[in-house]
C-alpha cells in the first residue's frame, strides 16, 4: 500500500485524529506494557501524525498491547492510543492476506490451562 | 414620502473586500427604489469613512442610510452617532452584516457578493420603514450591588467607595475575604496573603460607604440598568449581629467539637459554633446550625450560657433586605474541581494525596498542622514530595476535566515546590508538567529560581497511577525528554486541581439574564474592548467569575470594574432604548392579553374617550411606559388585534426584511 | 430555486439579538462555514417572532425557515424565549395542517457562546431542507419566477 | 424475574464455576437465567477498527436475539460484557456499522442497539438491589476482608462501558457489604493482569500479576474476587492470594448448597 494510503487507512480505522494530542505524557505514564513497547504510546500516536506507519508497522510492540484501555481512559485529550494501536496491527494483518492458521496447527500452541477467552483472543488479535 | 436612501458599503480593509466584490454591491443596491445615492470605502467606521457618510447625507438630502459592514453589535453605535451628527435621526439607519455573516464564512466571492446585495436589499427594503425614534431617560440609582466578597469584590466595591457612592457586598460565607484568605504565600513576591488581603477587609469594614452582607445571599433580583431592585436573604447566624463582640469563648466552649473545618478544608475540626478564621470580618460568631445540639435536639445551650453579650439568639429567623441598585458586579469566583473522576491519583484512598489548596493549608500558619508540613496520614515530615499539574485542566470536551487551562497553577506549583524546598532542604521535590506557562511579569524568573537556586526536579511528562502502598505513594509517571517511565515511592502528592466558577454563579447568570460560557464562566460584553462589562447593561464582571486569574489580575480587573460602575452611577440619567412597544389605540380592545406575557409589568391600561361614528366612546386601551419596557416584543405577537407593535422591529418592517430576503 | 441546475433553497433565520445573533457572529469570527442560503433577520428576542412571519416566509418562495434564541432559562429578557416555544408548538400543527412539512421549520436554542453550534445547526438544516426540495404549498404564484 | 442470559464459551469450560454459581445465586434472588438459544461466541475481542464488520456479527446475533426475546441481556464474563456492550454502542451510534451489519444479516427487523445489556453485577445492583441482595444472605461473610479485582474490561472505557467509576469503582465493594464481607480498596484493582499476552509470554502476566496481590494484600485483603475467567487465571497462577469468582462468594452467602456443584 502507499505511504498516503496508509496514513489514511490508520486514521479511517481507528477513528483517532492524532492531532489532539498535546503530547502531556499520560498515556506513556500509565502505560502497563511500556517496557514491552519500543514506541511509547506517546510516540506511538506522534509518529501516526507524522506518517510514519510503516516503521510501526515493524515495531515489535504493537503485538505487545495489552489492550487494558488505561490510556484511553486517562487520556485528556479522548485521543485514544490504543486505537491506533490496533489499527496499525490490523493494517500488518491486512498486508499478509489469507495467511490463517490450520486447524491442524493450534494443538502446539495451546497450554490447556488457559480459559478459552484468552486463546480466542490471542488468535484474533496475533494473528502475525 | 419617499425615503431618499444613501447605502455605503464598507471593504473592512480585505476582510469584506476579499470574498464580497463591494463595487458590484455598491452598484446593485444603488439601483434598488429609493436609493438615490451608494458608494464604497474602504473603512467606513474610520474618522474619514464616518465623514463620508455625514457629507453624503448633506449633499443628497438623505433620509435614510444603510451601512453593509460588520455585525451591528460592533459598530451600530458608532454609525448611529455619525448619521446623529449630520441631522438625521439615529433610527434612520440600518445596517447589512456583511462581514460575520457573509464574508468571514464563504469562501466564494460570487456566493459572498449575491449574498451581500440580499441582505443590503433587506436592510434597504427596512429602512424604508423606519421612522424617527427618540428615546426616553431614566434616572440612575446612585448604589452599587457586589455579589460575592472575594478579594475581587472587595476592590471593586472600595474604589466605588471611595468615589463617594454607596455599595453594598453581598457573602455567602460567613466572612468575606474568599478563596485569597485561604492562602499562604502569594506569587511571585512570597509576600504574606494574609497581611495584604486582611487590611482590606478591615477597609471595607470601615469604609463608612460600604455595608457588608455577609452570610447573605441574593435571592432575586429585577429591574434593568440605572434600576434595579435585589432582595438578600440574610441567613440566620443564631447570633444577634449588634450584640456580638467577637470575643470568640463560645467557639472555645462550644462540646460540639467534630465539625469539619471548611476554612481548613476539612483537615481538622471545629465547633459548631464557630468564627472561620481570626481576621474574619465581620468577627462575628455563627451557629451552624446542622450541628449544634440546641438547635438539633434542644438541649445544651452552653453558648448562650456563657456569652457575656447575651448575643445568642436560637430563635433568629432569615431575613431579608430589599434595596435599590444602579449597577451591579459579579464576583463569585472559582472553587478548584472534585477529584472524584482522577481517581488514578489515588485522591480519595489516600490522605496523603492533597489538592493545591490543602497543601496551602498544610503549609499556612494558621492551618491544621500551624504551618508545619506534616503528612495527613501519620503526622510524620514528608521527604519527597511529587507536584501534578494540569489535573482537569485542559482536557477535551468529554466531562471528566476541563477544557481550559485554569492559569494560576503553573504558578503556585512553582512557589508550593520553592516554600518547601526552602523550609525543607532535605526534601526532593519533582514537578511533573505538560507545559510551564509562566507569563506575567517576574513570572518566569520565579519558576526558573524554583528549578534554578531551588533544584526543583522539572519534569516534563505526566502521573499516570498513583498507587498508595505501605505508607508510600507509588508514583508511576512520564519522563517525556528522557523518554522513561518513572516510578517514584513518595511520601505526599500534590495536584494542582483545575478551578471551576463557583457553581452558584448559573442561577445567578440566570437571575440578572447575563451570558454565560460553555464553562459557566460569565462572558464579558466584548473580549478585548469590555472586558468588565457583561452583555447585560449595568451588570458588571470582577475576577475569575470571568475566567481563571490570578490574584494581580483579578484586583486590576476589580478596579476595571469599578470605574465602569463609577462612569455608571456618575450618570443622573440614562438615555434608554427608544425600540420599545407602543399600541395603535384605535385597534386596542384592552383584552390585557400584552399585560399578562410582559416580564416587565411595563404594560397598564387607561380608559380613553374615542371618536366613533356612533359619538365619542370610553374604551380601555393598553398603555406602554416607556420607561419600564425593554422592547423584547413579547406582547406584539400575544396581541390578538394586532394594535401592539415594537418601534425599530415592526411588524412590517420585518416582513418587508422577509420579502426582501425571498424575494 | 434552481442554480445551474441544482436545487439551492431559500431559507430564512431568525435571530434572537442577545444570544442566537452573537452565536451568529462568533461563528463568523472563527470563519466556521455554513451555507449562504441562509439569510439572518435579526430580532430582539425569540419572542418577537410572531409565526406570521414564517407563513409570510413560505408564502414568499421561503423552503425553510429556522428560529433561533437564547437557550431555555437564559433569556435576556427572562421568559421570552418559553413564549416563543410555545407559540411555535402551535404553529408547528398547523402547518401540519397546511401540509408544510414538519422538517422546513425548525427552533434552535444556540448561546452567545456557540459559534460551532450555530454554524452546525445551519448546515444540518440546509441539508435537511435541500434534500425535501422546494415548498410548493403556500406559494404566492405572483411572487414566484 | 427472566432474563436473557449470555455464557460466553469460558463459562461452559474452563469457567464452569462462575457460570453455575452465578446461575444459582440468581435463582435465590428469584431470578431465572435463560440462556439465548443457540448462543455463539461473542468474539473475545472487541473489534477496535471502525471498518471491521464480520467481527461484529456474532454479538449482534446475540444482542438481535434478546431484543426479540425481552429486550435485555444479562452477561457474567467482563470480556463478554465488554464485546457485547461496545458492539451494542455501535450499532445505536455508528450509522455505518450499522447499515453494514444489517446488510449483511439482512435481519427482518433491522437491529439498532435496542437491546439493554447488562452485566451480572449490574443486574445486582439496578434491577434486585443491594438491600434485597442483603436481606437473602443466610451466611454472611463476616470478618472476610476481600479485594475485589475489576481489571480493564468492565469498567473501561468508561464512556462506553457506563457502569460506574472507572478510576474509583464502587460496584463490587457494594456487593461485598452487602454478602457482609469488609471490602478492602487497593489501587492495582483497575490496572491490567497481563491479559492475553500471558499466552505469549508468561513471564509478563506473572509481575503484572504479582504486583496487583502484593498491593492487595499490603492493604489488607486476604482474598481477591474477579468477574473475568482470564483475571482469575493470571491471579490464580501468578498471585500470593486466594482468587474467587464473585458468584462464588454470592452463592456460599446465599446458602447454595455448594456439594451438589462441580468445580
Amino acid at each position: 500500500m502507499k505511504q498516503e494510503n496508509l496514513i489514511d487507512a490508520v486514521r479511517d480505522s481507528s477513528g483517532v485524529n492524532p492531532r489532539k494530542c498535546m503530547k502531556c505524557g499520560k498515556c506513556t505514564a500509565t502505560c502497563p506494557a511500556f517496557e514491552a513497547m519500543e514506541y511509547h504510546p506517546h510516540q506511538f500516536v506522534d509518529m501516526v501524525e507524522r506518517g510514519k506507519i510503516e516503521q510501526l508497522m515493524q515495531s515489535k510492540g504493537i503485538w505487545n498491547c495489552l489492550s487494558c484501555f488505561a490510556c484511553v481512559e486517562r487520556c485528556p485529550r479522548n485521543v485514544k492510543p490504543a486505537q491506533l494501536i490496533e489499527a496499525v496491527r490490523l493494517a500488518v494483518i491486512r498486508q499478509q492476506g489469507m495467511n490463517h492458521l490450520k486447524p491442524e496447527q493450534i494443538p502446539e500452541l495451546l497450554n490447556p490451562d488457559l480459559p478459552q477467552q484468552a486463546i480466542t483472543s490471542a488468535f484474533r488479535k496475533y494473528r502475525k | 414620502m419617499m425615503h431618499r436612501i444613501g447605502v455605503f458599503v464598507c471593504w473592512c480593509g480585505s476582510n469584506i473586500a476579499a470574498t464580497v466584490d463591494v463595487k458590484r454591491v455598491a452598484e446593485e443596491l444603488g439601483k434598488q427604489p429609493g436609493v438615490v445615492f451608494a458608494t464604497d470605502y474602504q473603512y467606513m467606521c474610520s474618522q474619514s469613512g464616518q465623514e463620508l457618510i455625514q457629507s453624503a447625507i448633506k449633499e443628497h438630502a438623505l433620509t435614510g442610510v444603510v451601512i453593509c459592514s460588520c455585525s451591528p453589535q460592533m459598530h451600530e453605535t458608532t454609525f448611529r452617532r455619525t448619521v446623529s451628527k449630520a441631522g438625521l435621526n439615529p433610527y434612520m439607519l440600518e445596517i447589512a452584516n456583511i462581514r460575520e455573516q457573509c464574508s468571514w464564512i464563504h469562501k466564494d466571492k460570487e456566493t459572498g457578493t449575491e449574498k451581500a446585495i440580499v441582505l443590503g436589499r433587506a436592510a434597504i427594503a427596512k429602512v424604508q420603514l423606519n421612522a424617527p425614534l427618540k428615546a426616553g431617560e431614566t434616572p440612575v440609582t446612585k448604589r452599587a450591588l457586589v455579589i460575592g466578597g472575594g478579594i475581587a469584590g472587595i476592590q471593586t466595591a472600595l474604589d466605588i467607595a471611595e468615589a463617594g457612592y454607596p455599595v453594598d457586598i453581598v457573602e455567602s460565607q460567613p466572612t468575606i475575604g474568599g478563596k485569597m484568605a485561604q492562602l499562604d504565600k502569594t506569587f511571585p513576591t512570597l509576600d504574606c496573603a494574609a497581611c495584604i488581603l486582611t487590611p482590606r477587609m478591615v477597609d471595607a469594614n470601615q469604609q463608612e460607604n460600604i455595608t457588608i452582607y455577609a452570610y447573605s445571599e441574593v435571592e432575586a433580583v429585577t429591574g434593568f440598568v440605572g434600576n434595579f431592585h435585589a432582595k438578600i436573604r440574610r441567613k440566620a447566624r443564631y447570633v444577634d449581629e449588634t450584640k456580638c463582640t467577637g470575643c470568640g469563648l463560645c467557639t472555645e466552649k462550644c462540646p460540639q467539637k467534630n465539625v469539619p473545618n471548611e476554612f481548613n478544608l476539612g483537615m481538622d475540626h471545629r465547633r459548631a459554633v464557630y468564627i472561620p478564621f481570626a481576621q474574619a470580618v465581620p468577627k462575628i460568631a455563627t451557629i451552624d446550625a446542622n450541628y449544634c445540639k440546641m438547635l438539633q435536639e434542644g438541649k445544651c445551650g452552653v453558648c448562650s450560657k456563657i456569652c457575656a453579650a447575651g448575643a445568642i439568639d436560637y430563635k433568629q429567623q432569615d431575613t431579608f433586605v430589599e434595596q435599590d441598585y444602579g449597577a451591579i458586579v459579579v464576583a463569585t469566583g472559582f472553587r478548584p474541581i472534585s477529584m472524584e473522576k482522577f481517581d488514578e491519583y489515588a485522591y480519595s484512598q489516600s490522605p496523603d494525596v492533597v489538592t493545591s489548596l490543602e497543601f496551602e493549608r498544610l503549609m499556612n500558619a494558621a492551618g491544621p498542622t500551624s504551618g508545619t508540613l506534616l503528612r495527613p496520614s501519620d503526622g510524620t515530615h514528608p521527604k519527597t514530595l511529587v507536584f501534578v499539574q494540569c489535573v482537569g485542566s485542559r482536557c477535551s470536551d468529554d466531562g471528566r476535566g476541563k477544557p481550559y487551562c485554569s492559569k494560576i497553577c503553573c504558578m503556585y506549583t512553582a512557589k508550593h515546590a520553592m516554600l518547601c524546598r526552602e523550609k525543607y532542604p532535605d526534601t526532593d521535590v519533582y514537578v511533573f508538567y505538560i507545559d510551564v506557562r509562566a507569563p506575567g511579569k517576574n513570572f518566569d524568573e520565579f519558576y526558573r529560581r524554583a528549578a534554578e537556586e531551588y533544584g526543583v526536579h522539572y519534569i516534563k511528562g505526566q502521573v499516570g497511577k498513583i498507587v498508595p502502598e505501605d505508607g508510600k505513594l507509588k508514583v508511576q509517571a512520564s519522563d517525556l525528554l528522557a523518554n522513561e517511565q518513572l516510578h517514584i515511592d513518595a511520601d505526599m502528592v500534590i495536584l494542582a486541581a483545575a478551578i471551576e466558577p463557583n457553581p452558584t454563579a448559573r442561577s445567578l447568570a440566570t437571575m440578572l439574564t447575563t451570558p454565560m460560557d460553555t464553562n459557566d464562566f460569565f462572558t464579558e460584553a466584548h473580549p478585548k474592548l469590555r472586558p468588565v462589562e457583561s452583555a447585560t447593561a449595568g451588570i458588571f464582571l470582577s475576577g475569575t467569575c470571568q475566567g481563571p486569574k490570578d490574584i494581580p489580575e483579578t484586583v486590576s480587573q476589580a478596579s476595571a470594574c469599578a470605574a465602569k460602575v463609577m462612569g455608571l452611577l456618575h450618570k443622573d440619567r440614562l438615555v434608554g432604548n427608544p425600540c420599545i412597544a407602543q399600541p395603535d389605540e384605535l385597534m386596542c380592545n384592552g383584552c390585557s392579553s400584552c399585560e399578562k406575557v410582559c416580564p416587565y409589568g411595563a404594560i397598564t391600561y387607561a380608559d380613553k374617550e374615542f371618536r366613533t361614528f356612533e359619538g365619542m366612546k370610553v374604551r380601555r386601551v393598553a398603555q406602554v411606559n416607556p420607561a419600564v419596557c425593554q422592547g423584547c416584543g413579547a406582547c406584539t405577537v400575544a396581541c390578538p388585534s394586532g394594535a401592539m407593535d415594537l418601534k425599530g422591529f415592526s411588524n412590517r418592517q420585518i416582513m418587508a426584511e422577509v420579502d426582501a430576503i425571498c424575494k | 430555486m434552481q442554480v445551474n441546475g441544482e436545487f439551492k433553497p431559500k431559507i430564512v433565520a431568525f435571530c434572537c439579538n442577545w444570544c442566537s445573533y452573537a452565536g451568529a457572529d462568533l461563528a463568523g469570527n472563527n470563519r466556521l462555514n455554513y451555507p449562504a442560503e441562509v439569510k439572518i433577520i435579526r430580532i430582539p428576542c425569540s419572542c418577537r417572532l410572531n409565526p406570521m412571519f414564517i407563513l409570510r416566509a413560505f408564502q414568499r418562495g421561503a423552503d425553510g425557515v429556522i428560529l433561533c434564541g437564547c437557550h431555555p432559562g437564559d433569556c435576556h429578557y427572562t421568559t421570552g424565549n418559553y413564549y416563543a416555544r410555545r407559540r411555535m408548538t402551535l404553529l408547528f400543527s398547523m402547518l401540519d395542517y397546511l401540509g408544510i412539512e414538519r422538517e422546513r421549520t425548525r427552533v434552535e436554542w444556540v448561546s452567545a457562546a456557540e459559534g460551532a453550534k450555530f454554524a452546525a445547526t445551519m448546515n444540518d438544516f440546509v441539508q435537511t431542507v435541500t434534500k425535501l426540495g422546494e415548498n410548493r404549498r403556500l406559494e404566492d404564484l405572483r411572487c414566484k419566477k | 424475574m427472566v432474563v436473557n442470559y449470555f455464557p460466553g464459551c469460558t463459562l461452559k469450560t474452563h469457567a464452569k464455576y462462575l457460570d453455575l454459581c452465578g446461575r444459582k445465586a440468581a435463582e435465590k434472588l428469584g431470578v431465572e437465567l435463560r440462556e439465548l438459544p443457540e448462543w455463539q461466541c461473542c468474539g473475545a475481542v472487541y473489534p477496535m477498527a471502525r471498518d471491521e464488520i464480520a467481527t461484529r456479527l456474532s454479538s449482534v446475533r446475540a444482542l438481535m436475539s434478546a431484543r426479540d426475546n425481552g429486550g435485555e441481556l444479562v452477561t457474567l464474563c467482563s470480556a463478554c460484557h465488554h464485546v457485547i456492550k461496545r458492539v451494542n454502542g455501535d450499532m445505536q451510534r455508528d450509522e455505518n456499522i450499522r447499515t453494514k451489519v444489517n446488510n449483511y444479516l439482512k435481519p427482518e427487523t433491522p437491529y439498532a442497539g435496542e437491546t439493554t445489556v447488562l452485566h451480572y453485577l449490574e443486574l445486582l445492583r439496578d434491577k434486585i438491589g443491594w438491600d434485597a441482595v442483603r436481606e437473602k444472605v443466610v451466611k454472611p461473610l463476616e470478618g472476610k476482608k476481600i479485594g475485589a479485582y475489576y481489571g480493564c474490561l468492565l469498567l473501561r472505557p468508561s464512556a462506553e462501558m457506563q457502569m460506574d467509576n472507572a478510576e474509583n469503582p464502587t460496584i463490587m465493594e457494594n456487593l461485598l457489604r452487602a454478602i457482609g464481607a469488609e471490602p478492602v480498596i487497593y489501587s492495582m484493582r483497575n490496572e491490567c493482569c497481563g491479559g492475553y499476552v500471558t499466552m505469549e509470554d508468561s513471564s509478563f502476566a506473572a509481575s503484572r500479576a504479582k504486583a496487583i496481590c502484593d498491593n492487595a494484600a499490603a492493604c489488607g485483603a486476604e482474598a481477591l474476587i474477579t468477574a473475568c475467567p482470564l483475571c482469575y487465571y493470571n491471579l490464580k497462577q501468578n498471585g500470593s492470594l486466594p482468587v474467587y469468582d464473585f458468584t462464588q462468594l454470592l452463592a456460599e452467602a446465599l446458602g447454595v448448597d455448594m456439594e451438589g456443584l462441580e468445580q
